[in-house]
């Protein structure tokens, strides 16, 4: 008897874990600026020294942070992504032809990784209608609206940050960190966690799970975090 | 010995549906997702060891366990088939639309899964009869298309001694190209495009036995 | 000022519930079997005395309970499902031609309320593919594979039950008995729940919530229910 | 008086963003889901009565309280602008499909947003400037077409005098017949498909001023 892709998930190092990750692959990568980050398989990804990397990423990085690691490194090829605001490490590098951009609309990036995980290659959507995000998309007006057809967006690997993961993977997030994790980890043919706590089986109660382990293939324990700011904004106490 | 008496044909012992059972959990790679169809196919679970796989149920949870205690039944924790059950220690439980994004999207590797009639190229036929009452698809199109892999479990031939391995299902097909495996009360078989592989037999069957039950070349 | 849709949703009775529900609409209602089972709303529906209603329901009642009672009420013109089974009151008035039933495959009923829900009016999708379910569908072979178009289903209500609402409709399910109900509320113009437990703002951790209250619109505390077995399957004690 | 002074003409006071603020912050339905855009139209949050609305945040959050006291601040709990936040009483938290799933759905009642141009006929163009930096869409073209209403924000003109309110955008569009009210320094602006109703003109401004600094007819 064979043993399947679901047993014996958690791995002792960022360095196992991420053994699978080869030159040209398409990888997506949890977090929403700096929130939610899977920082040290980030950090593990540049060590293990792969390049030509295509990343899927709604900002990929921020103040030189997170996936601005790898634009640093020159280990991307391309960045799909949302949105590039004030990460200059980015503009820099579109700017000099060293990275090809290719903007998508935040929803359409979420539901195009959505539709890779649940098996639908294409699908219509509002979002873009007459818009340059058209381009070269073919259309349909539908009961009198306009809509794309946009395309699944599947990954090789997804780097996934948790709050808790128990050992098959059922994984738990914390606040607005869960973000593009649980949907990138249902895009990907491989989906890597790095999670801050690691409990046994049981310790989350059935109803309680965020994303079933089904969408988990490797775990590794990371309980140290930076988890930067962008915008420290506070009120004072009265 | 009266010359009436033929002559000693040993019979073959047919596998009963525990044998099939038994026999497609072997099929069942440890730390795998498998779905169990409702019917016989759920009877596979029985013959797999605690903790050796993880039980996927379409109507939302991932971890079923063995059936509750008299007296622990919640009606509101079921499988498909509509049993009680019980959830395992790292069981999950979702939705219906993340449970068929579970299956479409290839997430489970194996459906094990109830059959009327497969095909040599693997099609599928298991939710229709043809002219008979229409029972509905529930989540047998979406598993068989779906899921990486399906095995098919069925009696080989129909009550009236038809083939159910056939060259080209005559019923309405549910799924195409899709079973690698056919577990029957007679033995193993592989579909391979313009028959089936006989991967093993039940204790005294022999091919022509076999052969003379199939709608297309055993190989 | 105006008074936006999400205030004030807890009301005191079914009936107040249900007013807005007419003669002729479709209504989802959720449920697997009997597990799930907004019973109270569905007894309420035959009470208010519409008619002509189509139902999409995963099985539209059993044993003559849940959804069996609006068919033998009469009040159902069309059911949209995918299994009939044992169900002899749908069986029945299938056969007499009193009620046209549309039969889907289960994963693409649930993705076609999915997809209404999320704004998506169209997508492919593998399931039935080379099946009758192709028939009068548009089709399309992509990347090699042949996939079927299929088209949003929205209701005009959705009917839900749920084991924990809040006031403003942040809904918790219970075990298997959330199946339908969380995407159904997502597809209706108007969502109903009938919840075991009705709690304040805040008793709900924010990553506790299985679906958010913007999915919401009316809430009725019906702290009772029958709960029907179907196979009441069990084991022996040691 | 002298000769070479002019004749007196009353200066309009033009609103102040925390004045454009306050009068978005009017147009919220009390118990409505609204998704203030990046920006000035996050401060339209300071002018509602607590409880008064859902704040959505397309990051996965609905229920977005005041920002957290000193010392509070979590890296993981923030708003779109990467601001640190709170959650209300009530508050849930959601993945990104889930939350781009509700607002292409229609299920979010109002977003307000910046705004480079608005037309006539409600084109919304807020996203990227002719031959400037490209920054991203982000969430604004789902914003601006999934939502159920969009009011704009922005001046009524830009630093060089240009005109915003126009006949047709030349910016690239986010959304097209998506505006359906403009809150500007100069009062309250509604697209009427050829021009744009004037619903409130700021303390002083008149109709003529207004009608100077807008690419389209007022009425």
């Amino acid at each position: 008897m064979t043993t399947g892709r679901h047993a014996n998930k958690v791995v002792a190092s960022v360095a196992e874990a991420l053994a699978p990750i080869k030159d040209g692959m398409t990888i997506l990568v949890g977090g929403f600026g700096l929130s939610g980050n899977p920082e040290a398989l980030i950090r593990g990804v540049i060590e293990r020294g792969v390049r030509d990397l295509t990343v899927v990423s709604n900002n990929a990085g921020n103040l030189g942070k997170g996936l601005a690691l790898w634009l640093r490194a020159g280990i991307v090829r391309k960045v799909i992504c949302s949105y590039i605001g004030n990460n200059e490490d980015l503009h820099t590098r579109r700017a000099s032809g060293e990275i090809t951009v290719e903007i998508t609309p935040q929803g359409t990036l979420a539901e195009r990784m959505r539709a890779a995980g649940a098996g639908i290659p294409a699908f219509f959507t509002p979002t873009g209608a007459g818009t340059v995000v058209e381009n070269g998309k073919e259309t349909r007006e539908i009961d009198g609206r306009r809509y794309l057809l946009e395309r699944a967006l599947p990954g090789d690997v997804a780097l996934v940050r948790a709050r808790t993961a128990d050992r098959f993977g059922n994984l738990r997030f914390w606040r607005t960190a869960r973000n593009f994790n649980p949907v990138m980890a249902t895009a990907a043919r491989l989906t890597i966690v790095e999670c801050d706590q690691l409990v046994d089986l049981g310790a989350i109660d059935p109803d309680d799970v965020h994303l079933s382990g089904i969408h988990v293939h490797r775990i590794v324990h990371v309980p140290e975090h930076e988890n930067a700011f962008e915008y420290r904004t506070v009120r004072k106490r009265a | 010995m009266t010359p009436s008496t033929p002559p000693f044909t040993p019979q073959p012992t047919l596998w009963s549906t525990e044998d099939m059972a038994r026999r497609a959990a072997r099929e069942i790679a440890a730390g795998s997702i498998v779905n169990l169809g409702i019917g016989l196919p759920t009877q596979v679970a029985d013959y797999l060891p605690e903790g050796h796989a993880w039980l996927h149920s379409e109507n939302g949870l991932l971890g079923i366990g063995p059936f509750p205690y008299e007296g622990d039944e919640d009606p509101n924790l079921i499988n498909a088939g509509k049993q009680t059950i019980t959830v395992v220690p790292g069981g999950a439980t979702f939705d219906s639309a993340s449970s068929f994004a579970m299956i479409r999207g290839g997430h489970v590797d194996l459906a094990i899964l109830g059959a009327m009639q497969v095909s040599a190229t693997g099609d599928l036929a298991n939710w229709a009869v043809p002219g008979g009452k229409v029972m509905g698809i529930g989540g047998a199109m979406d598993l068989a298309s779906g899921c990486r892999h399906v095995i098919a479990m069925m009696q080989h031939v129909t009550k009236k001694q038809e083939h159910k391995l056939v060259r080209a299902c005559d019923y309405p097909l549910t799924a195409a190209r899709v079973v690698s495996l056919v577990v029957t009360d007679l033995g193993v078989f592989a579909p391979t495009g313009d028959g089936f592989r006989v991967v093993e037999l039940a204790p005294g069957v022999t091919r022509d036995y076999a052969q003379a039950r199939t709608g297309a070349p055993l190989s």
